[in-house]
């Protein structure tokens, strides 16, 4: 049986959660693939990762894939993922009285400068007009940074978010994931070449990952067992992993549906806030060719 | 052909690969943009790259003090005091073995994420090396020199400046030259975990959204540093070889020395 | 003998202090313990995962991958650090562009290495060797330097060979410098290894650790960074006896 | 050869320069079995004599003077050079002569010289003066801007001796300083020791392997065994000074050197 | 002392053990100016002969025996061992014994001696005997297990004696090499050294500051002068052999002495 290589941006994001799923419920195989899932630093190295052909299929943002094009890595979204910054939210430590608008001139940390907690960071900064200086701490460096009080906010993501937020140490100034108009995070990546030689195996693939999003959807016990099994953290976070993020990814993930189009734009739009040139248009980002089927239990 | 002729041909050769190979696509630009791209990159953003030289140098000018000064005195104490040396020597190299890379993330929590970190960060990485270099130069000291030296009433001090760092100092050269490098990648890559400023923040910085040549412009600046500190350390070496003659430098001029190293070749 | 026992002695007061003083740190919270966890529960958490059988395996994985690293860059590193150092002309060609390569951060190449061998041990023990090869080069540079003339001049008037100059003169000359240099190669090893598994992999220690680290699962990053650094210093331990029972010619 | 120009009398102090060794043992304790090296060595010398020390190769001449530099602890018994125990090196009342040249390879051979006097931070000129005072005496003039691997063996043993002889201790320890030497070069040498030795009262305890050289210079000659190192005589060598050449050759001379050839000869 | 076992005659080979220096000068090359060492030496040693070097310190013995070891390149001429010249060092046609000990400090005693045993893959057990006979003959039997750093100045030098001999080349240089050693001990290592060579028809080149020992020794005497390094006399010495002590006090004996003497005195 041929084998798909999927690149996943970390282990503790969503998409390994997806594809962790449809490898333990054989989807996979139901397809008659093979899947061999390997973890990226983050969204950039994923990228390369496929760049240097050892991804087949990748999950990241549509910056990327513009950015890639310019760079002369040839790749197109096939499938549309997740259209909000789920779990993504500006927390504060739970003892501070900072609102969102009190952060001007204080210090945010972010992950990396242009990942998607720097896009975040700016997109807050030109919504609320008010400006701080984001500080880049690694993701390993969020939460270490904020309790210690070297930043007033951060920018943190699911389920870390959850995480501190359950355990007291933290609480939320801002949900991304409301308050950022739908636009499209994340999809799922393949270079044009790979697509053109084995495009029955990337609809497969698709077809196998978006039957795991079903599934999930399903079986919330099996799925909040597994985050929880995944992330090593107890269930009730996993649950509110389950209900915050699973539950609103894309369950077709067609990008010819009306209003794809315009999220791609808005996504591409956001990320030339972190320093993205020459945006490439929606077109060239996208392809239509792959509908995914999701496979059946 | 010269040793200097052939170098530079091997530089410009270099340079020429790195000019073709993106060009013909036989690497991806994404990996390795072309050098007039990475030029051109930098040139066009020139003001931030010089703002950051400047924050990346000055953490880099202050940890080479810290590097290079302590490990040299801690290497010097250590190496020629017998007894902290079983004692902290080991300790020392335990410590060095905890990957401080992984839990630099933490380390800014105390450290704060500005300068200071970044400071603290290479001047432990470069540290140890060099102090490791100028014990281990200095135990392989000939005794007999140390004990003519006391028997002249030499203090540890006199001893230290006028016998055991003269007669270390091709290895604790050879140390400082690892330490100082040590110390431009160490800056660097804190700079690249975690900071607001910098080479190191501006090559992460690009690479997130996949602007290679811009990247590789932020490894052409770090290139500069260690040039820059290359041409430091062989001034010093010239310095140095003035009375340093007839120890093994010295004798690298002699045609006997060096008719002993052609059959190695 | 009565000097080692005081030694050890001092060694063992001063491990333990420093253990007793992270325990009290973190226990009286002088330093949020959510930030440094105290080592009692960091040993315990690392009893914890050593039962794992997934941890096991990464720690074989990441083993076999930096002894392999180790394996090639050393004795490789070693003979270029050899040539630069004594032949004039090399040294003249090599040196300053060695120096160079060394002093570029290595983690901007590890998407090269994934380019040539894709994601995997090869990767792994690729970008291992890759940066640890520049250390070795640059330390045996400076061990051959503490080699003295006198000794080559009567190795070579009994016509010693390249081979037997190299076992019998260079290596118990340089041993001191060069165990130290061998002691400081494993650390930047482990550490390139488990960068470029934090980078790109399927399994491995460092995959884990970045995993804990990026969860905020402190009990588990610090005992991860304790099982490696226990990896380097049991390295560190055999490479200081091999170091004692080579060096007692010294006084 | 030139005298040399500032040799400073010694002050007069009460026991300065007397040495005293008492009872002294040393045994190096080795991996598989203990070295005596010295084994009760009891012996004592008055200010401003020329001792010289005679005994086979490996009996304990050089560990002797090193404890009397105090360059090494002895194992038992006690050392006292000017009325106080010498427990560590004091250039104020002990100079050295190393039986290895070891000079420092990065320095030439007047800043070898000058180094003594560096440490105790004679000013520039002074020192380079006397060090270039040393270096004729000991016949160099001309070689002070040598390093010592540009230096033949008998020269490095003669600016190690002229870096002993510009300290100007009260004592001075001498161990085979003459070994590299040509048969004129040593006596000449010789002759300026001697003629340094009285102009300035110092004591001096001389190690040599020549009987011929031992007997020309001594006021007492100590012959010592091997294994454990043990002295086994003690001569007065009643000869007028100065010496002449042409005391060698008669009966009193050749009857001391005699006496010493059979220890020797037995113990060897 | 023992005989050292098993040394072996040479092979009647065409000109085994010949040496010609012809014309051969050294120039070292210095920062200021450059010395010339050696000017103009040419000489001839038939196979088998005896030959003693002997000129004032500095006069360039070490250099010239460097150069017939292969150690050195001359500046001009050319040396010619056993027929063939010499340009890199050949241990099949010549041995060195250095001036300065220069032993292997992580090396035993034993070990030092079995080097160049070990380098031709000599079995262990054969050089393990062989370093053993050859301590034996220089009087180190026992200190086999010790390293250079537990070893007396003259023990060390005995050490390298034994290294050298060991070798067993057609020629032999020994540059001073019982400098560090006492009278009784110095002899006897000679009777040795002249029952080897007598055995095993080796030549040898001796360099030496005594000049008894070196009429004692010699078949003939080469004095050299100083700056520039010349051969200003070569001596044969017609003394029977086996040389006898009662041979020290003969005319003939005296006279080649004294004819050394006034050479080196007028150079020194
Ligand atoms: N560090 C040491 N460890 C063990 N034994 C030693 C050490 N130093 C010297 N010895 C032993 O002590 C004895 C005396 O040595 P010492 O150097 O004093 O002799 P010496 O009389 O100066 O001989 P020489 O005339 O050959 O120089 C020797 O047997 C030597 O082997
Ligand atoms: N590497 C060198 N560079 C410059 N000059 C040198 C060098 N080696 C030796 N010389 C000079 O060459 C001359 C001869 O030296 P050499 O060592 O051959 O003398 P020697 O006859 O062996 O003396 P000694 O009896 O003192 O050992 C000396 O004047 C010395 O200073
Ligand atoms: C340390 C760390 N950083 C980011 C994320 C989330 N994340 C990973 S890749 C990516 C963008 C590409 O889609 C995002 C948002 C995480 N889980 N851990
Ligand atoms: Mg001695
Ligand atoms: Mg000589």
């Amino acid at each position: 049986a041929d084998t798909i290589r999927v690149g996943l941006p970390t282990k503790t994001y969503w998409p390994t959660t997806v594809a962790e799923t449809a490898v333990r419920q054989k989807l996979f195989e139901k397809e008659g693939i093979q899947a061999e899932l390997t973890i990226y630093r983050s969204g950039a190295e994923t990228f390369e990762g496929m760049a240097a052909g050892a991804a087949d299929i990748i999950l990241d943002p549509p910056s990327l894939v513009s950015a890639g094009r310019k760079k002369g890595v040839m790749s197109r979204i096939v499938a549309n993922a997740a259209m909000g910054n789920f779990g993504w939210q500006l927390m504060v430590p739970t003892k501070s009285t900072l609102d969102v608008k009190d952060l001007n001139g204080k210090k945010v940390a972010i992950t990396a400068a242009g990942s998607g907690s720097d896009l975040l960071a700016l997109w807050t900064i030109q919504d609320k007009k008010i400006d701080f200086t984001r500080v880049p701490v690694g993701g390993g460096g969020l939460v270490p940074n904020l309790l210690a009080g070297n930043v007033e906010a951060a920018v943190v993501y699911s389920p870390l978010s959850f995480q501190i937020s359950k355990s007291g140490e933290a609480k939320t100034i801002l949900d991304y994931a409301s308050a950022v108009p739908p636009n499209l995070t994340a999809g799922w990546i393949v270079l044009d070449k790979f697509a053109d030689a084995k495009p029955q195996l990337v609809q497969k693939a698709v077809n196998a990952l978006y039957g795991a999003v079903g599934f999930m959807r399903a079986n919330r016990d099996v799925t909040v067992k597994l985050i929880a099994e995944l992330y090593e953290m107890p269930p009730e976070i996993a649950a509110l992993e389950y209900d915050n993020t699973i539950m609103m990814l894309e369950t077709s993930g067609d990008m010819g549906a009306a209003g794809v189009n315009a999220a791609v734009q808005l996504s591409l739009d956001l990320a030339k806030l972190g320093g993205l040139k020459d945006i490439l248009p929606v077109e060239d980002v996208i392809s239509t060719k792959f509908k995914p089927v999701p496979t059946q239990q | 052909m010269s040793a200097k002729t052939l170098r530079h041909l091997i530089v410009i050769g270099l340079i020429v690969l790195w000019e073709l190979l993106p060009r013909t696509g036989l690497i991806p630009e994404l990996f390795l943009p072309s050098l007039s791209s990475t030029l051109i990159a930098g040139w066009t953003d020139a003001a931030e790259y010089g703002h950051a030289l400047a924050v990346t140098l000055y953490e880099v000018v202050v940890s080479m003090a810290f590097a290079c000064g302590g490990g040299i005195l801690l290497g010097a104490i250590v190496g020629s005091l017998p007894r902290p040396r079983v004692l902290i020597m080991p300790m020392v190299s335990s410590l060095y073995a905890v990957p401080l890379v992984i839990l630099y993330p933490v380390f800014t929590v105390w450290l704060g994420i500005g300068s200071e970190s970044k400071i603290a960060f290479a001047s432990i990485y470069g540290f140890l090396p060099t102090m490791l270099a100028t014990a281990a130069g200095i135990q392989t000291i000939d005794p007999q020199l140390l004990l003519a030296a006391r028997s002249m009433g030499a203090t540890l001090s006199q001893r230290l400046v006028r016998v055991i760092m003269p007669a270390a100092i091709p290895t604790v050269l050879s140390g400082l030259r690892v330490g100082g490098a040590l110390v431009i990648v160490g800056v660097v890559v804190s700079e690249m975990l975690i900071s607001s400023a910098g080479i190191g923040y501006l090559i992460s910085r690009y690479r997130t959204i996949l602007d290679s040549p811009h990247v590789f412009a932020g490894v052409l600046l770090v290139l500069f540093l260690a040039i820059t500190f290359n041409a430091a350390i062989r001034w010093i070496e010239r310095k140095a070889a003035i009375w340093q003659t007839g120890t093994r430098a010295g004798h690298a001029n002699d045609e006997m020395a060096s008719g002993a190293m052609q059959p190695a070749t | 003998m009565q000097g080692t026992f005081a030694i050890n002695l001092a060694r063992i007061a001063i491990i333990v202090a420093i253990l007793a003083l992270w325990e009290v740190l973190s226990r009286t919270g002088i330093i949020n313990p959510r930030l440094l966890p105290s080592a009692s529960d960091t040993f315990v958490t690392l009893g914890d995962l050593l039962q794992r059988a997934a941890v096991q395996k990464d720690l074989m994985v990441t083993a076999a991958e930096v002894l392999a690293a180790f394996a090639m860059a050393v004795p490789f590193g070693a003979v270029i650090g050899f040539l630069v150092a004594e032949n004039r002309y090399f040294a003249d060609v090599a040196k300053p562009l060695l120096f160079f390569a060394f002093s570029i951060p290595k983690s901007i190449f590890l998407p090269m290495f994934i380019l040539v061998f894709g994601v995997g041990f090869a990767q792994k023990v690729g970008f291992g060797f890759f940066s640890t090869i520049f250390i070795v080069i640059m330390s045996t540079t400076t061990a051959v330097e503490s080699v003295k003339v006198e000794h080559l001049t009567v190795a070579r008037s009994y016509g010693a060979t390249p081979w037997q100059t190299a076992f019998r003169v260079y290596l118990p000359s340089m041993l001191p410098v060069l165990l130290e240099a061998l002691r400081i190669s494993m650390i930047f090893n482990l550490t390139g290894v488990i960068l470029a598994e934090m980078y790109a992999s399927r399994d491995g220690i460092g995959h884990q650790i970045a995993t804990w680290g990026e969860n905020f699962q402190m009990k588990q990053l610090l005992a991860g960074v304790v099982m490696v650094a226990a990896i380097a210093m049991t390295f560190n331990e055999l490479v200081r006896w091999v170091e004692a029972r080579c060096s007692h010619w010294r006084t | 050869m030139q005298p040399l120009a500032n040799v400073t009398p010694l002050k007069p102090a009460a026991r300065a320069g007397a040495i005293e060794v008492k009872n002294v043992g040393q045994v190096f304790r080795g991996r598989s079995q203990d070295v005596v090296a010295l084994d009760d060595v009891s012996l004592e010398i008055k200010p401003g004599r020329f001792v010289v020390l005679v005994g086979p190769s490996g009996c304990g001449k050089s560990t002797l003077l090193m404890m009397m530099a105090g360059l090494r602890q002895q194992t038992t018994g006690t050392i006292t050079i000017s009325g106080a125990p010498i427990l560590q090196p004091d250039p104020d009342r002990v100079g050295v002569v190393f039986q290895e040249a070891s000079l420092f390879p990065w320095l030439t051979a007047e800043d070898n010289v000058e180094f003594p006097l560096a440490l105790r931070g004679v000013p520039k000129a002074e020192r380079r003066a006397k060090a270039q005072d040393a270096l004729k005496l000991v016949g160099l003039e001309g070689f002070g801007k040598r390093h010592p691997h540009e230096l033949s063996g008998g020269m490095k043993q003669r600016v190690s001796i002229a870096r002993g002889l510009v300290q100007d201790p009260p004592v001075l320890l001498m161990d085979e300083p003459f070994a590299a030497l040509d048969e004129q070069t040593r006596m000449t040498m010789g002759d300026e020791l001697l003629r340094i030795w009285a102009a300035t009262g110092k004591t001096v305890v001389f190690v040599t392997h020549s009987l011929t050289e031992a007997v020309y210079l001594a006021d007492e000659v100590i012959v010592m065994s091997a294994r454990p190192g043990r002295i086994v005589d003690h001569l007065q060598v009643q000869l007028p000074r100065p010496r002449t050449y042409e005391m060698l050759s008669g009966d009193a001379f050749g009857a001391l050197r005699d006496r010493i050839w059979r220890h020797i000869r037995k113990s060897a």
